[in-house]
């Protein structure tokens, strides 16, 4: 179990590493970061002497060394832009991030599983057409579209719903639909899928047999096996959800880590960029980590050797 | 019968080891498991050696170590006296032929009849199209079956009709021997004694020599010359199938026969004699392999692996013969 | 009075694969439906210059924002209306389709290559080859696709290629992780046992007994990585980071449109639907060629 | 809204610090003239000055200002205003060390001196006629004790000074409360009338009409024309439109500096490229309001701004024309960068290929194209500037002729005209070089000056509102109505 | 006979909508089993062995359509029996054994939880009391260490001990019936002597009636008091088991018979009997004897409807030829 979790955390450490080195690599190779820093209307000589303060000049390998470092120390080194330190403004930043990844997680689970064993009771029935309808439409909308039509609708036409900031539990409704609608496809048809095998396995006709209800079949006997992959998902999608927090954030005003990163690219502030593509690693990182850990538990197949 | 004045054995192997590393649980670091551990083993031209053994002894990884599928972990595969590992894989390959458990997947779902059958040919560029052409026909009418079939696709043929297609692709090739790994095991009694005549027949013709791979030993005994019964990767016992069958030595291979059900009213299901528990192959019981579950037990069998007894008969791997050789 | 049992006995032969295979295809709703579509955008996209009638990048100041023809004050000669450059609507729907058939199949056909590569080396050559390749999937999980690939065409400058090179390079660890895992699978088939008894070169069996047999994975990740891609050029042009204009781009047609959208809802309506259907229609070919090929029928 | 007191609006940009000294954005100069005083106060109707923390000035020599400063005033922290606020503030972001963001705005200034307790002196660095400009714009007074403690920093997280409006909450980037100052001085900004002010940075126009629509903002600007013209016709809101100083111009590579091959070193060609654009359809059009046509390059309130010159219309023939004359028959293709108002650079790739010149717009950040400029590789490109509201002309030619990075005319008369003009004290003699050089920079095309900006500024039917032409929204002046 | 038969099945049948028809895979089949019987169903695979197993214990998958003119167990018919009528008698009074024994054990759960579910299921029992049970069931099925064995899960466990385990949860509730499907088919030859002679050893020893079936031969001519043997979806002979092995009287059977190598019996490397040809698709219309086609007696009659012959002792066979050949005993 500790060989495990040294294993996989020696395997995380070398990915985010991995994952820096070739961000850093395609930021800082190509565009000037003193330019970046200086602004809008810096003259050219502002500009070196940024390029000289800030060691702009030095070879890119010790650039890289440098940064990593002081980022194994979690210092991120200052926005250029805020002229904060990075960590301090992305720390700030997260809360909003990680609650908006909570909540489309959620809103994404709690919808996606019970269609998904609805629809692999019933496969071919209507509530399974209506699941696959959902998802497929789920699929095909481009997220940032779906935004800008709720808030047309239920900001515009209906005003139930404030159309931007985080000021409330209000404001996270839409974005949290937005976000979650965008994981739930995939996460509602592996639970059908898995459901679906699951529920042709032999144990669960030995489960029947024993005289078990079917309630008692599909929650006690199925569903705690189909579960297992849906954890795994349900872990890659939060990661890739906090990542792509980009375009639900800057849709919906939330001044969220995505909506930072969005802005940072736009401002070339590369040192909270790169931090922010580690920390998106880390979280995807972390939430496989997270995921093993819980299909090992549920599952005894890999708990017990 | 007489060993020393015939010729080599077409197939030898000496010392065939294979240990696999197998994970368990995600937590636990890779174990070693012995697959087949020493096997000694002669096949002589026309022979039929069959293999008999529960499953998961090892029968299987010993056929893909002599098809040259598997490289083993140590010991020596000889084909005609001549070492296989330095040997060119195609050249084992137009010389020893596989014939799989699984008609199903054995087959290649996406090409055509004809096109399985001919693979061999094109892989070794024997010939050209028109006489590939001919040997298919030739092979259709050899496995008996339609000349029809020849476009169609596995999917279209039941599980008696692609084993024959199996055979057919096995011997296109004129190879010497074939590796019959449980070949009718997947097949219904009915279609089983097609192959099984098949098999016979294609023996005769062909002049072939089969390492026949079941665990029914009433199959092993219908075809077998010489058998050889494998537990937990060794070969414990080692015979002609008249030997055997009339006077098995081994406490296991005594076991196996007393299990086989002949279709008899008359008896009921015997009593084996042997103990539950299967032994894990990733920790297998010291000295002699078999003893937890043997019914003549001593207490030499806990520690002392069984040493290798050789007659005329054959051999086998036993204390209790052990003793008797010693004795006389 | 030929009962089926004389007939059937005699039948040997099923249908052949290619038979049941059509007969799968027109007993797929989702599917049928998908092909459709498909072909018909595929068709509009190429008949766009004829279709059109007009120069999707011809603007006329003073026809500005005209209307679609359902809406009062529409203009004949611009069905779908006018944008705020005065460029016909319909034109830059017609060669917006052009875009985003390009980039979804560019990037799909660049990222299958290498996730294809990728993946079937780690399915079949196992060991270190595995562990590596395994090792780069987990790096391109890890990153935050949309925030590299604005990040990147942010540095490179965006442009039909620049996009389509970013995604083609972003977007193949699906086709990595799925070419993978139905290498392992069909690697331990036993007629790929077979060939190697026969004594098939390596090539020979990766390419005519594997390929073959995994292709239908590959064909449907690959219709869904192209469904993907289209999404993420719209959303990187959204964000105004993607293809740069003129070029229509649906995605820059949405994002342009969205400064009318609380008064026009049009503008967006239509680039947005269009995105829609044509991502459906890929996603319900993808999902049907997976229903339809799935599971091989074993007799 | 009214009820509360409170006054909701948007930032589209995200602040990157309150410190005024420290950002570069529009947002920051509107907190600033809301948070702090300058010494002097330019009336912006009239343009006249006035004072502010200073109450009389006077020029002791051509380099050296003398200011009396105003008595009792304090800062939002009860800090006492006094020359050394004056001394610090001027002698910190004087110095480039302290990296000062915009160096333009600080460093004409050498040093100040306290002569006592309410005299300073400024001394510039060499003669500088624009100063009192700047004294009454970007130049604000920090309390010396409090910005010595927290630093740049500091002051973007809390800042203090004496303007009419003091900060309750500064969450960087995202959200401003700005409450009224009670104990504001007799200043001629007068004093705030609005209670609160939340700012809240919401970056997409349509995000904020949308909460103009549900009553989540109160007064929003920098709304495109298309959508200004919608909000005004449903009577709901408040629409004004007023001028700006930023003007939109083609920078054209006359000097050869991307290549020496390069088309746009022939005058010909740019004047083609004159010719070729129809700025009154751009301006009735997309940018509509208040915008005009500019023919010379500065906007025409600037001192100097010579509109004398040399008027290339629109008229594609000749821009033919010019063209065959100048060796492209055929046409031509180049590469046009642009970084914002992309609608703008699209029509205009469209009224340039009409001619024959086949553009490919390349957009970027506003950094990596200065990069690209810097380096000389731009030969086209659409370029925008607002002079920092500064109403005179050096504030625009001197930035883009006077052989810096950004020129690409490299005209060395032009630079000598323009170096008389900025150091020269006497009016007329700065008018009279201003003018020579404009007029040659008509003459040889090496811009193509196009239009000047506007601004549409919305807000509920509550909200009363008078924009001024420099672009800056001065909360203080806004009111209930 | 005076006795109430435990199971009486007439007339089962079993259609299966498909895409290209209807496959008719269970088609009329009549069958009794007494207290304390074994019955064996025989037949090739996909002859509907299984189904009709299913059909018994109320299993089948819903969009099979199983009619019957009888299905009783106990006299009471099942058919239209409430689901929680039957789900009462499920696990309780009749239960089911599985071929898979690698697949049939839930493997998220303990084998303790497993065996326990059973009894908790039926009887008003606690945890403990299910446990203990449990363990005096694995006892019973020749598992050692019963008691630790209740906190493993099914992948740690041999196939063999797999099977013992879901023999022994059949047992829980001291069923009357049990119906075992090649509960030894995937096991190795000398397990699966084992696992039958425990099975023959309890249903002696609790008076249960068992149905086993088997495409195995040898397995019905040792344990079987009654064989049915089945074909293309029906029962084409029915006898006790000394009548069927040593007077079958369908073609089938005897070349079913004939199949098999007998060691001592059939001669090494001899030709063995063989059935040409391959199973019919049951997709569609049926008529007549289903084995017609592979049948060297076949005549046209045989797309008629077949006759049944019954003798006295209660063997029957469904052929047109009433006296056969007989094959030497
Ligand atoms: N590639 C492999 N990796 C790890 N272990 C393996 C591998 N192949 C086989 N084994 C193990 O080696 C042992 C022998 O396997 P093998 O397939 O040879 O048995 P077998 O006698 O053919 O069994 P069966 O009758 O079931 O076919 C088994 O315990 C099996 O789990
Ligand atoms: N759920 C199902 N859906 C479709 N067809 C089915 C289903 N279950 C069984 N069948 C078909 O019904 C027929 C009889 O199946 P059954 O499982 O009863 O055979 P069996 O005699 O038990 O065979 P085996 O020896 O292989 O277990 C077969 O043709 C099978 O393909
Ligand atoms: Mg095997
Ligand atoms: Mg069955």
């Amino acid at each position: 179990m500790l060989t495990f979790a040294l294993k996989r955390l020696g395997l995380a450490v070398l990915v985010a590493l991995t994952v820096s080195a070739v961000s850093f690599s395609l930021l800082y190779l190509s565009g000037d970061p003193a330019s970046a820093m200086a602004g809008e209307t810096a003259t050219s000589a502002d500009i070196e002497s940024i390029r000289t303060l800030y060691g702009f000049d030095r070879p890119f390998l010790v650039q890289y060394a440098d940064w990593l470092f002081n980022a194994l120390q979690g210092d991120f080194g200052q926005s250029y832009y805020f002229k904060l330190p990075v960590s301090q403004l992305i720390a700030d930043r997260l809360s909003i991030t990680m609650l908006l990844g909570v909540c489309g997680i959620s809103f994404a689970l709690v919808t996606a599983i019970p269609l998904g064993v609805a629809a692999a009771v019933r496969p071919n029935s209507f509530i399974d057409r209506t699941a696959l309808f959902i998802s497929v439409m789920g699929q095909a909308m481009p997220s940032f579209w779906f935004g800008l039509v709720l808030i047309v609708i239920f900001s515009i036409q209906l005003n139930w719903l404030p159309p931007s900031g985080s000021g409330g539990w209000k404001n996270f409704i839409m974005p949290t639909v937005v976000l979650g609608y965008y994981a739930m496809p995939a996460i509602m048809r592996l639970t059908r899928a898995g459901m679906l095998e699951v529920l042709n396995a032999d144990y669960i006709r030995t489960a029947r047999a024993k005289g078990a209800g079917e309630w008692r079949v599909m929650f006690k006997h199925a569903l705690r096996n189909a579960v297992v992959p849906v954890v795994s998902l349900a872990a890659v999608q939060m990661g890739f959800m906090l990542g792509g927090s980009i375009v639900v954030e800057s849709i919906f005003a939330l001044h969220g880590a995505g909506y930072l990163a969005w802005e940072s690219i736009g401002r070339n502030d590369l040192p909270t960029v790169q931090a922010l593509i580690l920390v998106f690693a880390g979280f995807y990182i972390v939430f496989t980590f997270l995921s093993d850990l819980a299909n090992a538990w549920l599952d005894p197949r890999i708990r017990v050797g | 019968m007489s060993a020393a004045a015939s010729p080599p054995p077409v197939l030898e192997l000496s010392g065939v080891t294979k240990t696999y590393r197998v994970k368990q649980g995600l937590f636990s670091r890779p174990k070693p498991l012995r697959a087949v551990g020493g096997v000694d083993l002669r096949i002589h031209k026309k022979d039929v050696l069959g293999l008999v053994g529960e499953s998961g002894c090892g029968k299987s990884t010993l056929a893909k170590i002599l098809l040259g599928l598997e490289a083993p972990t140590s010991g020596r595969v000889m084909v005609d006296g001549r070492e296989v590992s330095g040997q060119d894989r195609t050249l084992l390959a137009r010389r020893i032929q596989p014939i799989f458990q699984d008609p199903y997947s054995s087959l290649n779902p996406r090409k055509s009849i004809e096109d399985i059958i001919t693979l061999p040919l094109v892989v070794h560029k024997v010939g050209d199209s028109a006489s590939r052409e001919q040997a298919v026909s030739k092979m259709l009418d050899l496995v008996g079956l339609p000349q029809r079939v020849r476009r169609g696709y596995p999917n279209q043929l039941s599980g008696g009709q692609r084993q024959r297609v199996a055979i057919a692709r096995a011997l296109v090739m004129k190879p010497e021997i074939v590796i019959c790994d449980e070949p009718t095991s997947a097949l219904d009694v009915s279609v089983q004694s097609q192959i099984l005549n098949l098999l016979g027949d294609l023996r005769q013709e062909l002049a072939l020599t089969y390492l026949f791979i079941s665990h029914n030993l009433a199959v092993i005994e219908h075809l077998a010359t010489r058998v050889a019964v494998m537990y937990l990767g060794r070969i414990v016992e080692e015979a002609t199938a008249a030997d055997l069958f009339a006077e098995p030595r081994h406490p296991y291979t005594k076991a196996l026969l007393a299990s086989v059900l002949t279709p008899d009213p008359s008896m009921s299901v015997p009593d084996t004699q042997l103990g539950a528990s299967y032994p894990n192959p990733i920790a297998p019981p010291g000295g002699c392999h078999f003893h937890p579950r043997c019914a003549a037990i001593r207490d030499i069998c806990r520690t002392v692996p069984p040493p290798h007894v050789s007659d005329a008969k054959g051999h086998v791997d036993c204390h209790l013969y052990a003793e008797r050789t010693q004795a006389a | 009075m030929a009962s089926n049992i004389d007939t059937l006995a005699q039948e040997i032969q099923g249908p052949s694969p290619a038979a049941l295979l059509r007969r799968r295809v027109f007993g797929h709703y989702g599917l049928l439906f998908g092909v459709t579509v498909l072909i018909v955008i595929v068709a509009l996209a190429v008949l766009a210059p004829l279709l059109a009638g007009q120069d999707p990048y011809a603007q006329s100041l003073v026809a500005r924002m005209k209307p679609p023809f359902w809406m009062e004050g529409s203009d004949p000669n611009h069905l779908l209306g006018t944008d705020h450059l005065g460029r016909d609507y319909l034109a830059r729907l017609l060669y917006g389709a052009r875009i985003s058939l390009a980039i979804g199949l560019i990037a799909a056909l660049i990222s299958g290559l290498i996730g294809t590569t990728m993946g079937v080396a780690a399915g079949y050559f196992g060991g270190r080859v595995d562990l590596v390749v395994t090792f780069l999937i987990n790096v391109r999980l890890a990153m935050p696709v949309v925030l590299v690939a604005l990040a990147v065409v942010a540095v490179l400058g965006g442009s039909l290629q620049v996009v389509i090179v970013v995604l083609g390079f972003l977007l193949w660890d699906r086709f990595a992780v799925v070419m993978r895992s139905s290498t392992l699978q069909v690697r331990g088939l036993e007629y790929v046992n077979a060939a190697k008894a026969i004594g098939c070169s390596t090539r020979r069996i990766i390419l005519s007994e594997i390929m073959p047999n995994i292709l239908n994975n590959l064909i449907v990740v690959m219709t869904l990585e192209m469904a993907h891609a289209i999404l993420l050029e719209a959303a990187l042009s959204f964000l105004g980071l993607g293809v740069q204009p003129p070029t229509p781009s649906w995605g820059l047609m949405i994002s342009e449109g969205k400064q009318m959208m609380l008064f026009e809802p049009w503008v967006i309506a239509i680039p947005g639907v269009a995105l829609f259907i044509l991502v459906l229609a890929i996603n319900l070919l993808g999902d049907g060629l997976r229903d339809i090929t799935a599971p091989e029928n074993r007799s | 809204d009214k009820a509360s007191d409170t006054l909701n609006v948007p930032f589209t940009k995200e602040l990157e610090s309150v410190d005024s000294y420290f950002n570069s954005a529009r947002e920051g100069v509107i907190l600033q003239r809301s948070i702090w005083d300058g010494l002097l106060f330019s009336d912006p109707e009239t343009g006249e000055y006035k004072g502010n923390l200073a109450t009389s000035w006077e020029w002791v020599d051509n380099t050296t200002l003398e200011l009396k400063l105003r008595e009792g005033v304090k800062f939002h922290n009860g800090e006492e205003f006094d020359a050394d606020d004056v001394v610090y503030t001027v002698n910190f972001v004087a110095d480039p060390a302290n990296g000062a963001v915009t160096q333009r705005n600080v460093n004409w200034m050498k040093e100040a001196r306290k002569v006592d307790k309410y005299t300073v002196q400024i001394i510039t660095d060499g003669p500088f006629p624009a100063a009192l400009e700047y004294l009454a714009g970007p130049v604000s007074i920090y309390p010396n004790e409090y910005y010595a403690e927290v630093g740049p920093a500091g002051m973007g997280l809390k800042p203090v000074g004496t303007g009419p409006y003091r900060v309750e909450s500064v969450e960087p980037g995202k959200h401003f409360v700005l409450k009224k100052y009670e104990d504001y001085h007799d200043s001629p900004k007068g004093k705030a009338t609005i209670g609160t002010i939340d700012i809240r940075t919401i970056p997409d126009v349509n995000t904020q009409l949308a909460e103009l629509f549900s009553g989540g903002l109160d007064f929003v600007w920098g709304v495109p024309s298309d959508q200004a013209e919608k909000l005004e016709a449903m009577g709901r809101f408040n629409v004004v439109n007023e001028s700006t100083m930023r003007i939109g111009y083609l920078e054209m590579d006359a000097a050869g500096r991307s290549g020496a091959d390069n088309p746009m070193t022939k005058r010909a060609v740019r004047q083609a490229i004159n010719h070729a654009i129809d700025r009154q359809a751009i301006v009735d059009n997309l940018l509509k309001g208040s915008s005009k046509v500019v023919n010379s390059a500065c906007f025409p309130s600037q001192f100097g701004c010579e509109q004398d010159v040399t008027v290339y219309d629109y008229d594609p023939e000749k821009a033919k024309a010019l063209l065959a004359e100048a060796g492209y028959p055929d046409g031509l293709s180049i590469d046009l960068y642009a970084y914002r108002n992309r609608e703008y650079a699209e029509a205009m790739l469209s009224f340039l290929a009409e001619v024959g010149i086949e553009a490919n717009l390349k957009y970027l950040q506003y950094s990596a194209l200065r990069d690209l400029r810097n380096n000389g590789q731009t030969s086209l490109s659409f370029q925008t500037w607002g002079s920092y509201s500064i109403n005179d002309v050096s504030a625009i030619t001197s930035q883009f002729f006077k052989f810096g990075g950004e020129d690409f005319a490299r005209d060395e008369e032009v630079r000598d005209w323009l170096e008389t003009a900025d150091t020269s004290v006497d009016p007329e003699v700065r008018k009279e070089f201003y003018a020579k050089a404009l007029k040659k920079i008509s003459d040889e095309a090496y811009w193509a000056p196009l239009f000047s900006y506007n601004v549409n500024y919305v807000s509920t039917e509550e909200v009363e509102f008078v924009p001024s032409p420099d672009e800056v929204v001065r909360f203080f002046q806004v009111s209930w109505r | 006979m005076s006795e109430e038969p435990i199971l009486a099945v007439e007339g089962l049948t079993i259609d299966i909508p498909m895409a290209q028809g209807t496959l008719h895979a269970v088609r009329g089949i009549d069958f009794e089993l007494n207290r304390g019987e074994t019955l064996c169903i025989v037949g090739e695979s996909g002859s509907g062995k299984s189904l009709t197993s299913l059909a018994v214990m109320g299993l089948l998958p819903k969009r099979l359509e199983c009619t019957a003119r009888k299905l009783a167990f106990c006299g009471t018919e099942l058919q239209g029996l409430p689901p929680s009528a039957m789900r009462q008698l499920r696990g309780n009074r009749m239960a089911m054994i599985f071929q898979e024994p690698m697949t049939s054990l839930n493997p998220a759960y303990t084998i303790g939880d497993q065996l326990a579910e059973a009894l908790l299921l039926h009887r008003r029992v606690g945890k403990a009391e299910a446990r203990t049970r449990a363990v005096e069931l694995l006892g019973k099925v020749g598992i050692t260490a019963a008691e630790s064995r209740l906190s493993q899960y099914p992948h740690q466990l041999s196939g063999g001990l797999r099977q013992r385990v879901m023999i022994a949860m059949a047992l829980m509730c001291e069923p009357e019936l049990v119906i075992a499907d090649e509960p030894t088919t995937a096991l190795d030859v000398t397990i699966q002597a084992q696992i039958l002679r425990l099975l023959v050893d309890l249903q002696r020893e609790m008076n249960m009636a068992m149905i086993l079936v088997t495409h195995d031969l040898g397995v019905v001519a040792r344990v079987a008091d009654k064989v049915a043997v089945m074909y293309a979806g029906e029962v084409v002979e029915q006898g006790t088991a000394r009548e069927i092995f040593e007077n079958p009287s369908h073609p089938y059977t005897q070349g079913l018979l004939r199949c098999i190598p007998v060691p001592g019996r059939t001669k090494p490397g001899e030709h063995l009997g063989s059935i040409p040809g391959i199973v019919p698709s049951l997709i569609g219309k049926v008529e007549g004897c289903a084995f017609r086609t592979r049948c060297d007696l076949a005549e046209s009659a045989c797309a008629k409807p077949i006759p049944i012959h019954e003798t006295e002792g209660g063997h029957s066979w469904r052929c047109i030829h009433s006296h056969m050949d007989r094959m030497p005993a």
